[in-house]
């Protein structure tokens, strides 16, 4: 069978190399897709459905089987994030200890759920699953950062700082 | 590399490694925060004193005790201090040689210490998890060597039957067993996989040991593709663990420029690759047949299985898949001998076990105990208690595929065969206590709510009977439920366990019949008495 | 021999149940023999009795109303019969649930351009939020699905009952 | 190995076949009914409505007919009390889990689940009804995705990946929240894959795949093909 043309990237940003890198080492087998997922969202921040496309096509996958991967896998986010992160996690030890707490203060002052981010663009809320870093429980990480031991007062007066929120 | 050139390795590093007359070794594991400010901290006032040919700072793995980290550990002496900070550098490096820092010390008399046995966490805070000539000097790689030099593959399989290992990430399936079928299945190609997809929320052994000693799986995964015959193989870890990936990374690298893995292996006939693959979140992917779909870049759906993975895995072709600790345990059993790991442990569960001790209880964190140990031993003597005055009300093994065991078995040993009887799972070893603050509908409806999020949607039972149990829990929560109520969740359980497709399905009942035999009371006393008209059942 | 007591009930369906219970024509007469009619929108009485052997309820629980009414035609008779899918399943009325009652009744009479733009209120029972069926209040004997379910079907189950027939079979199903 | 003829009793009933036949394979051609729903012969089988659930003896576990190979001197038993009671409650729960309305679906007196509810004895649902809020796709010029109808067996995925090669359904999002989706989420009309075949509406055993401007009473789906096209393919290639 003749190989199928390969598209270019959409755009001629240049972070599409670190997503065609992957799929060069992995050969573009269709293997390849979560791999080249994780690459562009980290090189994007998240997944459009043209990055989505372009994967599909470069892969030679069908369109509905990259959206049903990236779908399956909570990972993965079609939504863009905000500038900052504060990811709660979900894990048994921390939902025994509180982990309620902050979300509850942030639903009251700032009326963001898991999932929202604020209109300004500031913040993202978001839920993961259990970090493995138990001990510290309830555990919150801060772009990726975990807070431990005096986790509730930590986490507000850094989102504080973040939203230039100063009562 | 050849087993002199190892050796000479060894002794090389191992001489650098004694030139030091103090070393300093930080937990640099995710659980202990500000490790690198405290690193760099003694770093800097050893540098500042002039001290850098006398005194080695260096990153470690994780040494257990999280409950009271950041953790550093000084050498020669065994003195451990608990809750360092950045700021602390100057005094630890002033009491070098000297007393010890009374207000950040920690006795080593703690049961935490002496009740361990240390096996696979045996390095663990001990090298460097990002030198593999730490490792190496530590012993590291000889098992392999040895393998590779002087045991054909079938004897490998024998020494690992004979030591009576089971699988270390829930099932306890025979190790051997697995190897011998996968060795024995006809196929040109096999892979191997290592199950790094800890899922189990209040579990983090698998974490800990790639992060600690990452080498140890390597070495692990090697003897075992060597035995089966495998020349490619895949390491599935969570994204949710950057630090393990990167070090596992590093690991791979290091391990392919020393001709440990690759091609030739040690000069040796034997190819191996292995590649890293990154999870993305999803629970079902430690059930065997979705991670192989997650590795083959699909949606992490089970299959039904026969046909099982050990003939027809990943591509179709024979597949061996353990989990992280599992395969930590080869290089100790080859170096030791079956005989010795068969020594420890029960008649049926041999070795030691790595538990992940959370919830309500004052050390929490990483332990490592011989098989057949009591629960009791584990909770209130290494685990130090429940804290704040509070009183014990169950112990939660196996995450949300097990169950919670309440005061009166606490003398069980912990066993596969003994936490089964008691309507729980080993696990992988997750142990969540659990106080007598905290409702059991509420921990088992968290985690229904759990197995509800994660339930991948294939068969029909798990992704609506969750549900339905879910919001059957919710009534019992907010005590509207009613005898029927009651007579449907049992039934709905039952026809999880038995109907659905995987492993996920059939245990995710499992905390709530656990709870149902344990703390029935609870449930009767949410229930509506029997004559007040129901309220609409929605 | 004493006739038995029937009733039958109509909460939220379209009355197409009991039309069909009329569609049984002749043997009506059949029935009438055996039974007293108590209750029922066929029949002009207010209150429902005391005493029943046998109700048959068409349609779903929409309202406090019909929540109140079909707990009283349970405490009052022997054996209660939800009769048609709407009682079975909630069936056309459960078809708002997916919104609510608030959401459809401002879609129904606020956002369709109708001539007078309001929710009709006084007078008339508040809708619940769901419309339900009617095992989820109170305990059923024996379900008839079908839309309506055929003459037939609850002629056959209705002498079924008033013979004493142990079982039941009813060829009928949702829907049919 | 694979023309070995091997015998097995289903339900008591002395059977035999092919070792690389099924269990549902044999309980059909001796007249055995096992009941299904995501089954579908011509479409490979993902065992994954759980409703073909077997006993056999000396198992302690339930294995789903569709994809268990016979076994010499098998003995299967498909119509306990057990059994039944399972698969009533499967039924129920697929009722509960989506807006399924019978008297209002296109697909009403000829739906595969309304069917099976009927044989099984399911006479109302005992679970409360989840009522998701669902879509319906209307944007295709010929046919009707409607979501409130879908058990999610994935025929539909499976026909258009297998036989037709388009490949323009998958399954989005996952558990409770699992719904079949054509491309990257795509309104079918606009799908740059779907061939117009209809072959998806043709398998889907409910209402949820329909073809537009048909009566409930013309909707008939046309499913014997199926086997034709398969091994008409398999003889060519040969």
């Amino acid at each position: 069978m003749p190989a199928l043309p390969s598209p270019p990237p959409p755009t001629d940003d240049t972070r599409w190399q670190l997503v065609d890198r992957v799929m060069q080492r992995l050969d573009y087998q269709p293997s390849a897709l979560i791999e080249t997922l994780h690459a562009a969202q980290d090189a994007f921040g998240f997944l459009d459905k043209t990055t989505l496309g372009y994967i599909a096509a470069r892969l030679h996958l069908p369109p509905a089987k990259v959206f049903g991967v990236v779908t399956f896998y909570n990972h993965f986010t079609l939504q863009p994030k905000g500038e900052h992160t504060l990811a709660v996690c979900t894990g048994t030890a921390c939902h025994l200890k509180g982990k309620d707490r902050v979300l509850s203060w942030m639903k009251e002052r700032y009326h963001l759920v898991p999932g929202e981010t604020t209109a300004d663009n500031k913040l993202s809320l978001v839920e993961v699953r259990c970090v493995g870093a138990c001990a510290l429980a309830p555990v919150m990480l801060t772009d990726n950062t975990p807070i431990g031991k005096k986790t509730f007062e930590e986490a507000t007066t850094i989102i504080k700082e973040w939203l230039g929120d100063e009562s | 590399m050849n087993r002199e050139e190892l050796k000479n390795l060894a002794d090389e590093h191992s001489r650098h490694l004694e030139g030091f007359t103090h070393h300093i070794l930080v937990c640099a594991g995710l659980g202990c925060p500000d490790n690198e400010a405290i690193i760099a901290g003694l770093r800097r006032v050893v540098a500042e004193q002039h001290l850098d040919k006398q005194v080695l700072v260096r990153k470690a793995g994780c040494m257990g005790l999280c409950a009271l980290g950041p953790i550093v550990l000084i050498q020669p002496g065994e003195i451990t201090y608990h809750n360092v900070h950045p700021g602390d550098a100057e005094e630890i490096v002033a009491a070098l040689g000297k007393e010890p820092v009374p207000r950040l010390l920690l006795s080593e008399d703690l049961p935490f210490f002496t009740r361990q046995y240390k096996n696979v966490l045996a390095l663990s805070g001990r090298i460097d998890p990002e030198s593999i000539e730490d490792y190496i000097a530590a012993g590291g790689y000889g098992s392999l060597l040895g393998v590779l030099t002087t045991m054909r593959p079938a004897d490998v399989i024998r020494t690992v039957q004979e030591s009576g290992l089971r699988g270390r990430g829930g099932a306890g399936y025979p190790t051997g067993l697995k190897w011998a079928t996968v060795a024995k299945a006809l196929g040109e190609k096999k892979f191997i996989i290592c199950n790094g997809d800890e899922g189990d929320p209040g579990a983090f052994m698998d974490r800990s040991i790639l992060e600690s000693t990452p080498h140890a799986v390597l070495e692990g995964m090697i003897i075992a593709a060597y035995a089966v015959g495998a020349n490619r193989g895949y390491i599935y870890v969570r994204a949710e663990y950057p630090l393990a990936v990167k070090r596992l990374q590093r690991a791979i690298h290091e391990a392919e420029r020393k001709n440990l893995l690759g091609h030739a292996i040690c000069g040796t006939s034997f190819d191996l690759t292995l590649q890293l693959r990154l999870g993305a979140g999803a629970f079902v992917c430690g059930e065997e047949t979705a991670l192989i779909a997650s590795v083959e870049g699909r949606r992490g759906s089970p299959r039904p299985r026969p046909p099982y993975p050990a003939g027809k895995g990943l591509w179709g072709c024979p597949t061996l898949i353990n989990n992280v600790e599992t395969y930590a345990n080869i290089a100790p059993i080859i170096r030791c001998g079956a005989e010795w790991f068969a020594s420890i442990g029960t008649e049926q569960s041999k070795g030691t076990k790595v538990f992940a001790l959370t919830g309500k209880i004052h050390n929490a964190g990483l332990v490592e105990v011989p098989m057949g140990m009591p629960l009791r031993e584990i909770i209130f003597e290494i685990g130090g208690g429940i804290p704040d005055g509070h009183t014990f009300k169950g112990v939660q093994t196996g995450g949300p595929s097990g169950g919670c065991i309440p005061e009166e078995f606490l003398d069980a040993p912990v066993s596969y065969e003994s936490l089964s009887a008691l309507g729980s799972i080993m696990g992988s070893g997750g142990m969540i206590v659990i106080d007598e603050t905290s409702s059991m509908i509420d921990v088992v409806k968290y985690f229904m709510e759990f197995c509800m999020e994660e339930s991948c949607g294939k068969c029909a039972p798990c992704r609506t009977g969750t549900v339905q149990i879910h919001r059957l829990l919710t009534r019992f929560q907010e005590r509207q439920a009613t005898a029927d109520d009651l007579a449907m969740l049992e039934e709905l359980c039952d026809l999880l366990k038995s109907a659905s497709l995987c492993g996920l399905g059939q245990s995710a009942p499992n905390p709530v019949l656990s709870s149902l035999r344990y703390f029935r009371q609870e449930y009767l006393d949410r229930m509506i008495p029997a004559d007040t008209p129901g309220e609409a059942n929605s | 021999m004493k006739k038995r007591r029937l009733a039958t009930l109509w909460l939220d369906g379209c009355s197409g149940c009991h039309m069909s219970l009329l569609d049984t024509d002749e043997r009506l007469l059949d029935l009438a023999a055996q039974v007293d009619m108590v209750f029922s929108p066929l029949a002009d009485i207010k209150e429902f009795p005391e005493q029943v052997d046998v109700v048959c309820i068409e349609g779903a629980v929409s309202s406090a109303e019909d929540e109140a009414r079909l707990h009283r035609a349970r405490r009052h008779s022997k054996l209660l019969i939800a009769m048609g899918d709407c009682a079975v399943t909630g069936n056309i009325p459960a078809m708002r649930n997916v919104h609510g009652a608030d959401a459809m009744l401002r879609s129904v009479y606020l956002e369709r351009e109708p001539l007078q733009a309001q929710i009709p209120g006084t007078n008339l029972p508040p809708l619940r939020d769901k419309s339900l069926p009617l095992h989820h209040f109170v305990h059923v004997d024996l379900f008839i699905p079908g839309c309506p379910p055929a003459a037939d079907t609850l002629f056959t189950a209705l002498n079924g009952l008033l013979t004493g027939t142990a079982d039941l079979r009813l060829d009928t199903r949702f829907g049919a | 190995m694979s023309d070995t003829i091997l015998t097995l009793t289903i339900d008591g009933q002395p059977v035999s076949g092919l070792a690389t036949e099924t269990i549902l394979q044999i309980a059909r051609e001796n007249k055995i009914d096992i009941p299904t729903l995501c089954y579908l012969e011509g479409l490979s089988a993902v065992g994954s409505c759980r409703l073909c659930m077997v006993e056999i003896e000396g198992s302690p576990k339930l294995h789903p007919a569709c994809v268990t190979l016979i076994q010499e001197g098998m003995v299967v038993t498909t119509q306990t009390e057990r059994l039944q009671g399972y698969r009533r409650n499967i039924v129920q729960l697929l009722f509960a889990e989506r807006n399924h309305v019978c008297s209002v679906c296109v697909s009403n007196g000829h739906c595969e689940l309304q069917e099976l509810a009927h044989k099984l004895g399911v006479d109302h649902i005992a679970f409360p009804g989840c009522y998701p809020e669902l879509e319906v796709d209307a944007s295709h010029r010929r046919f009707v995705l409607d979501h409130n109808r879908c058990v999610l067996c994935t025929r539909c995925v499976r026909v258009c990946a297998e036989i037709e090669g388009a490949h323009t359904w998958d399954v989005k999002n996952r558990g409770m929240r699992s719904r079949i989706v054509a491309d990257l989420d795509t309104p079918w009309g606009d799908s740059a894959t779907c061939t117009g075949c209809g072959k998806c509406v043709h398998v889907c055993p409910t209402g949820a795949l329909s073809e537009k401007g048909k009566s409930v009473a013309e909707m008939l789906k046309k499913r014997p093909s199926l086997p034709y096209l398969v091994a008409n393919r398999t003889e060519e290639r040969q």
